[in-house]
């Protein structure tokens, strides 16, 4: 197991490094700079701030001193926000994203999991098809409708939920969190059905019937865990899709996570936040990846054997 | 059919006129009973440092925390008492002498000294500091020279101390509006010892403005910042005015979206909104909402012309594309009267100055002027793009001029926007044909706006340099004795300009924000200044 | 009194297709003690029946249409899913097919093991554990203790087959349906399991019904015998009468095409000392394995010849590495040493380009008839890809030499535009040895050819083979794991045991005198009628 | 001759393809979704010269109004006709999805066969490469590019198509890696065809089931993508439109002007439905394994 981790971690290194390399220099041919202001900036002015944030290095000293920095755990001060060090800006924007996936997470996972489990039932009759068209409801809005249009309905006409904003008032995590899990719902109700399905066609399941069980030991004790692997190698990559994508959600809601720093941060040309968040995020997405493969693996013995040699 | 907009338009009216029915009780009621005042403020201040911000919200927040040597009063804005409790300016109208009041103390009981004023100033103009806001000192002798290293020795700049609770200031030039200078929020005062114990004095990210560390002395200091979430600041024990201060608190809301933040005012949530989206102005409207408020800014919206384009290098031409759009039916139909159409650079009304009426909407005039220009019925005419930031507003504009030149001349325009940083790259670059800006007056004097037309002025990357003007605005201005005179030669120079038009002004801006009626000491102002001293809350004030 | 009787049972399948009748009246009983086997091809409803009884029916499509069946005082057909969930797993087991499908991968064969004592007799779990560990001790499963905790993977075949029959007995059943259970298993193996089947029935006094297309198999089992032909019973009654005189067409057809006795006509026996067509010598091939370091040594250093003109048989159970040998001279596994040589010209080390002009002469049959046929392409194409790669035809002699083909293996002209789909395994399989003709090969290895067909298909493609091996002069390497049919088809026989061939020679010498006593075990498996 | 008895009675020889079909037919749903694209791509491909009015025409005086005899669908606060509107929008939200679902397909396609089907290191290089993209926080990494090149159709095109074919190529590599050792393919080695033949002619048409079906799922995330880049403001120039950016010029007004978020989104929701339905259907019916029943 160890080593299988280890094996896997080393693989993230070049990918990593890649990333990183790829993201510092495509920022720097992006027009316009920090500094770049609706008034002109006086060229003095212009040369002490570039002198204060080492822009006046040639671009290769730059990039290894940032990556000096970085092996140091250090993600450099942000630009748009003197007096702030990135590693803050982003311990304070990840918890709020975090908690945001987690419950959105959650809720697919409850939501889409039961619609996907109970649709396997009887496939094909009103059964299926009801939780299905709702979870392809859940896929065929985009979040920028869906949750606009939450808030209209719960936020504006009935005034049940606040309509914005994130731990600030009682209820305010309700809408976007269902709208995030709402996607990720869908995908998950699709997998668990087509997961359940072909387990629920196999013979051990015969077997298991053989044995007079009854049928929700059936489906819960034997189809489950396996029914359930492709929704748990989906959760890996899907976590990590929430966490880059979540800004989305936190721009309608007005929620101040990572991601809305991320893209401000892209569209602030905030160097050091934008070099900051890819690195973080993909450290993340590389982290859940390899902790639902770990999970993955887990649940299949087979894998599970496998896991202590080190190959993959 | 009707009915759509009458559902919409009742739905939105009474939901905005009934008191939110959320549970529990709403910020506004808490903030009403705790004295806490919540204000919509836009964006996250990038930094408490007054020299180091340079955004609005920020400056809404010096002006809580921050009290320069004068303030400007909300109504009238004039400069009044701040720090100094008073001044004598001499004859010539070149030296300040302001006399600091003894009371006035730091928000860890230091009092406030001449020395911490010249200081401050000392810091401004350090080149090294990057203070983006330098030029709004150079009015000083030698201030220039100091800031782009001319000049390293600050003793032979002119701002000096007189004894401890008196400084004098000497400038190059008469500046009427220098006291409106030093009542900009970037003026504020800075404390030396909290600065210096947090690192070298003029490195940006330094750790003294963090709410643990900072220390100011305006009527409140901050207490709670964190990024994103609303910057809480509290009444300064110490502040030599404490007594009249009806406020304990204000709480400043980062409300980056404007729908979001109407939705949050009409749900009892803040105080004030920043802005209002245009849309929903005519619903406040319609309802007669007293929560409504649209005034008068100092700041024009206008689309700047490259000057060294072909077509474009011919005066008559930009005078033909500015006499060919329909003001009136923009500000009505797509601001949705939540601007004024505005005929020259300068808003009308800026302290007395009334700006020429050079140009009107004239199709008719601005065809024949194509016509002379070479391009009959636009014949000819090469074509060119609009270009501007993304952003609902100004693609509305230009949609719809680029269907007014359409019509009224026949000239085929494209339109181009470009993500903010790509935009500006662009604009500075020279490399568009017509782009969209706007220019926000740092005082109220017509010079903030009509310095832009400098051949030298950073600003005007319109290609457009006039020897004339030049002199017009450095030499010809200046040398004006009386107040009167003074401005009509700003009318001279502005009609030359807009004869040469390499800017267009379309309209002047309105401030537009929602504002519980209940607030008093909040009044509107062309430049949108809040002095919190005046303000009181619904329940204080019954 | 019959422990169960079956009476005019009738299913049929549901399908957007129609309606297929799947068991067309059948009537059976079983006693206490006594044993039925049912017999018939693939599709005859056999398993259709049995899964009846115990509600096993996927519903829909399938509907019971008639029938009775009483065990114990109740009509099992006419019982609720509540009700039936008493009597499964209780008083009436059932073993499947394939043990490794089975079992569920995931949960601990003890755990499986003890959970119809957990929901029938509700047993405690500790008191549930021991029985089941003294169970796997009954059914032969060496350190039971340690077996309770493994996962199904890590057992054999044969072991898991062992726990799939503990499974069934724990809770001590009046009667047992054993669907094929042996079919999956190498025939040493199956005849441990059956051995183990019979004994524990005759301890335990259970009714049994068996379910095979193995004719020998049930012979050597039951008491009663059932012959089934699509969903008809065709024939039934007591054992012995049916096999040695049997009285419908059907059930004799099925005996007849049952191999046995050797080759009739042998080359090596009228013709002169043939010339080696292909020497194979010290050839050895290595896997690397997933979940070891020590590679795998598939094909240990092996020697062998094969004759202008035989049928040289390859036999051994699964995992013996006859497969990778048969790819391994094909050049289609790469060897890591020795040598191949066709006609004196060395094939090994040969890379693709070189191999590709040699191909024409050495061709492949495979074993499963549904993944050897592109599915996507007609069999026009398929015929017609190697007739242009290596006969370089086209046009209107392209279309005669498939034609040809065609007829060469049985199948009519019309079949040319056709896709694999639309053809049964027996057809599937025609094409593929049409295929592998095409080039007109002098070599053809065929691995299995007919181990997933059923007996009377089996006997029509083995005598194809005669045919064409005579007709074009072809020499050929018969892959099997069925001795009866390699004792029917080959000249001489290779027979390989670990990677190694431990015995070879003509045929019939082996067969009757076996000198490995690893082919002594192997032949002394083999159930016979 | 029993074989000859065992033949069925079928005349003509059906491919797979003609059984999909055939199957795709009986599925309402995803049938039915099929014909409403169909009509929908015609509406787009003809809207020139059916649509009542011109994307860019104003009416500044008239302003936004709701549905009516003259504007089906109501206008815009330039008084645009919505309905004109949205069938323009509909030719850019189509061919953004067509394009970069044919550019993602493609590059999948060939990248996946490739890795798949040579194994090994080139395998293993190969699929760091698309771990490494995948690492990118892509939305994120997509903006920056259109910031960098700035934006143009084309770009968008290109940069949609090339987020996603890292999944098609995912989805064809295991595809080949399966089939690869499929004794067909065997077969195809054993008869001397080269390799390119191979996964020209054996591997490649059997990996195409799934191909196209997540391809007609990738139209559907595509469009969004487009939508959501609009979005943000980094789609579509006006005056030209597209759905995505329909809807979020709607959402800005939803409570006074709702026909202008609800038409769009019912346009792009039932586009998306469509689609998706068909991308089901075709699962089914491309399946192989339902083709043996």
């Amino acid at each position: 197991m160890l080593r299988f981790i280890l094996w896997r971690l080393l693989q993230a290194i070049p990918v990593l490094l890649a990333v990183i390399s790829i993201t510092f220099f495509l920022v720097r041919f992006a027009p316009g700079g920090p500094f770049d202001a609706d008034k002109a900036v006086v060229p003095e002015v212009r040369a002490a701030l570039e002198a204060q944030y080492r822009l006046d290095q040639p671009l290769h000293r730059q990039y290894l001193a940032y990556m000096g920095d970085l092996l140091r755990g250090d993600l450099g001060p942000s630009f748009k926000y003197p007096g702030r060090s990135v590693n803050e800006l982003i311990a304070t924007g990840f918890p709020v994203t975090a908690e945001l996936g987690l419950y959105a997470m959650g809720i697919a996972l409850l939501i889409g999991g039961a619609a996907g489990l109970v649709a396997a039932q009887r496939p094909n009759t009103m059964q299926d098809y009801l939780p299905m068209s709702a979870a392809m409801l859940g896929i065929c809005m985009p979040a920028f409708l869906l949750g606009p249009l939450l808030v209209l309905v719960f936020g504006i006409w009935l005034e049940w939920l606040p309509v914005s904003g994130w731990g600030q008032l009682p209820g305010d995590k309700i809408l976007p969190s269902l709208t995030l899990g709402a996607a990720y719902a869908a995908y998950i109700a699709r997998l668990a059905r087509g997961g359940m399905l072909e387990v629920m066609s196999q013979d051990y399941i015969r077997t298991a019937r053989a044995k007079g069980l009854p049928e929700y030991k059936v489906v819960l004790g034997h189809g489950l865990r396996t029914g359930f692997v492709p929704v748990v190698a989906f959760l890996g990559p899907a976590f990590a899709g929430i966490l880059s994508g979540s800004f989305v959600i936190e721009t309608v809601f007005q929620i101040h996570g990572l991601g809305r720093f991320y893209v401000q941060a892209a569209f602030n040309r905030d160097y050091t936040l934008i070099l900051g968040c890819t690195v973080f995020l993909a450290t993340l997405i590389l982290t859940f990846n390899l902790l639902s493969d770990i999970l993955a693996a887990w649940m299949n013995p087979r894998l599970r054997a496998g896991l202590n040699t080190g190959r993959n | 059919m009707i009915r759509w907009r009458i559902v919409a338009l009742a739905l939105t009216a009474t939901l905005a006129s009934l008191p939110a029915c959320t549970p529990g009780e709403s910020r506004v009621e808490s903030g009403n009973r705790l004295g806490i005042f919540h204000i919509g403020n836009g964006s996250d201040p990038e930094s408490l440092d007054p020299h180091v911000a340079t955004g609005i919200p920020a400056g809404n927040v010096f002006s809580a925390i921050y009290e320069g040597l004068v303030v400007s009063n909300p109504y009238t804005l004039e400069p009044e008492p701040g720090v100094a409790e008073r001044w004598e300016i001499s004859a010539d109208g070149l030296r300040y002498r302001f006399y600091l009041r003894q009371n006035a103390r730091w928000s860890n009981g230091d009092p406030v000294t001449a020395e911490d004023f010249r200081w401050t100033y000392e810091r401004y103009l350090t080149p090294a500091m990057g203070n983006e806001w330098a030029y709004m000192l150079f009015p000083v002798r030698g201030a220039k020279e100091f800031f782009s290293g001319d000049l390293t020795d600050f003793t032979q700049v002119g701002i000096r101390t007189l004894g401890e609770y008196s400084l004098e200031i000497e400038l190059k030039n008469p500046t009427p509006y220098f006291l409106q200078l030093l009542a900009h929020s970037s003026s504020a005062v800075v404390h030396r010892p909290t600065i210096e114990a947090h690192g070298s004095p003029t490195a940006r990210y330094s750790a003294w403005t963090r709410p643990q560390n900072i220390v100011t002395n305006g009527p409140f200091v901050p207490y709670e910042w964190k990024i994103s979430r609303p910057l809480k600041v509290r009444k300064n024990p110490h502040y030599w005015d404490r007594e009249r201060l009806r406020l304990n608190e204000i709480h400043f809301h980062p409300t980056e979206n404007a729908t979001t933040e109407e939705r949050l005012f009409r749900a009892g949530q803040l105080h004030k909104t920043n802005t209002l989206p245009t849309d929903k102005v005519p619903v406040y409207r319609a309802a007669n909402s007293p929560a409504l408020r649209v005034q008068p800014y100092l700041g024009t919206y206008y689309y700047q012309v490259n000057t060294t384009r072909p077509g474009l290098s011919d005066a008559r031409v930009r005078r033909a594309l500015a006499m060919s759009i329909d003001r009136a039916a923009i500000s009505r139909s797509i601001l949705r009267g939540t601007s004024i159409p505005a005929f020259s650079m300068t808003p009308p009304g800026t302290l007395g100055y009334q700006p020429p009426a050079v140009f009107s909407f004239d199709p008719d005039k601005a065809r024949q002027l194509l016509a002379e220009a070479g391009y009959p019925n636009g014949t000819g005419f090469p074509s060119f793009e609009i270009l501007y930031n993304t952003s609902e507003g100004h693609r509305k504009v230009a949609v719809a001029i680029q269907q007014m030149w359409k019509r009224e001349l026949n000239i085929d325009v494209t339109l181009t926007n470009q993500e903010w940083k790509v935009y500006l790259d662009s604009r500075d670059n020279m490399d568009y044909d017509i782009a969209r800006a706007g220019w926000i007056g740092d005082y109220v004097d017509p010079l903030t706006f009509l310095d832009l037309g400098l051949s030298s002025n950073g600003n005007n990357n319109t290609g457009f340099a006039d020897p004339h003007y030049d002199w017009l605005i450095s030499e010809h201005i200046p040398a004006a004795r009386t107040r009167p005179e003074r401005l009509a030669r700003f009318a001279t120079a502005e009609a030359y300009l807009l004869e040469k038009m390499p800017f267009i002004p379309i309209y002047t801006y309105q401030s537009k924000y929602l504002l519980d009626p209940t607030i008093r000491g909040l009044p509107p102002n062309i430049r949108d200044h809040y002095n919190y001293r005046y303000i009181t809350l619904g329940s204080a004030a019954d | 009194m019959p422990l169960l009787d079956l009476a005019h049972l009738s299913v049929s399948f549901h399908t957007r297709a129609g309606i297929v009748r799947a068991v067309d009246s059948v009537s059976f009983s079983v006693a206490p003690g006594e044993t039925l086997g049912i017999v018939g091809e693939s599709g005859s409803g056999k398993s259709v029946c049995c899964l009846a009884l115990l509600g096993l029916l996927p519903r829909p499509p399938a509907v019971i249409e008639s029938g009775s069946a009483h065990f114990e005082g109740k009509d099992l057909l006419a019982l609720n899913e509540r009700t039936l969930r008493t009597i499964r797993g209780r008083r009436i087991s059932m073993i499947f097919q394939d043990p490794m499908t089975c079992l569920n991968p995931c949960i601990p064969i003890g755990e499986q093991l003890i959970e119809p004592l957990l929901q029938h007799r509700n047993t405690r779990r500790r008191t549930a554990r021991q029985q089941a560990i003294a169970l796997l001790d009954e059914v032969g499963i060496p350190a039971p203790e340690r077996r309770y905790r493994s996962w199904p993977h890590e057992l054999s075949g044969g072991m898991r087959q062992r726990v799939m029959i503990a499974m069934a007995l724990i809770a001590e059943p009046a009667l047992l349906i054993a669907d094929e259970p042996t079919t999956a298993l190498d025939v040493s193996i199956q005849k441990q399991i059956l051995e183990l089947i019979k004994a524990i029935q005759s301890r335990r006094n259970l009714g049994l019904i068996f379910v095979s297309h193995d004719l020998a198999v049930v012979r050597n089992l039951a008491d009663q015998v059932l012959v089934m032909e699509q969903g008809r019973a065709v024939e039934q009654g007591a054992a012995e009468p049916i096999f040695n005189r049997p009285q419908q067409p059907y059930t004799q057809k099925l005996l007849a095409a049952i191999p046995r006795g050797s080759k009739t006509t042998s080359p090596t026996e009228t013709a002169q000392p043939v010339a080696n067509l292909l020497e194979v010598r010290t050839l050895t091939t290595r896997f690397t394995q997933a979940d070891s370091k020590q590679p795998f040594t598939a094909v240990n250093s092996v020697d062998f010849d094969i004759r202008q003109g035989e049928i040289l048989g390859l036999v051994g159970e699964s995992g013996s590495g006859k497969s990778t040998l048969g790819r391994s001279i094909l050049n289609l596994v790469r060897p890591d040493s020795g040598s191949v040589r066709l006609r004196g010209q060395q094939l090994m080390g040969l890379n693709r380009r070189q191999m590709r002009p040699l191909r024409a002469q050495l061709q492949m049959i495979f074993q499963d008839p549904y993944a050897s046929l592109n599915p996507r392409m007609s069999v026009f194409a398929t015929l017609a890809e190697p007739l242009r790669l290596h006969r370089a035809l086209k046009g209107e002699p392209l279309a005669s030499a498939v034609g040809a083909l065609l007829e060469d293996v049985g199948l009519p002209p019309s079949c040319m535009r056709k896709y694999p789909h639309e053809f049964s395994g027996g057809q599937r399989q025609r094409i593929a040895i049409g295929r592998a003709l095409a080039s007109q090969p002098t070599l053809v290895v065929a691995d299995e050819p007919v181990s997933a067909l059923d007996v009377s298909i089996q006997k029509q493609i083995l005598e194809l083979l005669l045919r064409l091996v005579a007709r074009h002069n072809l020499s050929m390497l018969f892959i099997s794991h069925d001795l009866a049919v390699v004792r029917a088809l080959c000249d001489r026989v290779l027979v390989m045991h670990r990677g190694q061939i431990v015995e070879q020679g003509p045929t019939e010498a082996v067969w009757t005198a076996p000198r490995d006593p690893y082919t002594r075990a192997l032949i002394a498996a083999v159930p016979r009628l | 001759m029993t074989v000859m008895q065992a033949q069925t009675a079928r005349p003509a020889g059906r491919s797979l393809w003609a059984d999909a079909w055939a199957r795709l037919r009986q599925n309402r749903l995803a049938f039915g979704g099929l014909i409403f694209l169909l009509f929908l791509m015609g509406l787009c491909l003809l809207t020139p010269w059916i649509a009542p009015y011109g994307y860019a025409e104003q009416n500044l005086s008239m302003g936004a109004t709701p549905p009516s005899a003259a504007h089906w669908l109501g206008t815009d606060i330039f008084g645009r006709d919505l309905l004109t509107r949205i069938l323009y929008g509909g030719r850019v939200s189509l061919a953004v999805g067509l394009v970069a679902t044919a550019v993602a397909a493609g590059i999948g396609v060939l990248y996946g066969a490739l890795a798949g089907y040579f194994g090994g290191r080139v395998d293993a290089v190969m699929m760091r490469v698309v771990d490494t993209l995948y690492a990118l926080p892509f939305m994120i990494f997509i903006i920056l590019l259109m910031l960098v090149f700035g934006r143009n159709l084309l770009l968008l095109f290109l940069a949609i198509g090339a987020v996603e074919w890292l999944t098609m190529a995912r989805i064809v590599r295991g595809q080949v890696q399966a089939l690869k050792n499929m004794e067909f393919v065997e077969a195809a080695v054993s008869l001397g065809l080269s390799r390119w033949t191979i996964i020209r002619r054996h591997l490649l048409p059997n990996a195409l089931g799934p191909v196209i079906v997540y391809a007609t799922l990738t139209v559907p995330s595509v469009m969004l993508f487009e939508a959501f880049l609009s979005f943000l403001g980094l789609g579509i120039q006006p005056p030209r439109s597209s759905w995505g950016l329909l809807i979020s010029y709607g959402v800005e007004t939803m409570e006074e002007y709702p026909w202008l978020l609800i038409f769009p989104g019912l346009a792009l929701t039932g586009t998306l439905f469509a689609l998706n339905f068909l991308g089901d259907g075709l699962r089914d019916a491309l399946d192989v394994r339902a083709a043996k029943d």
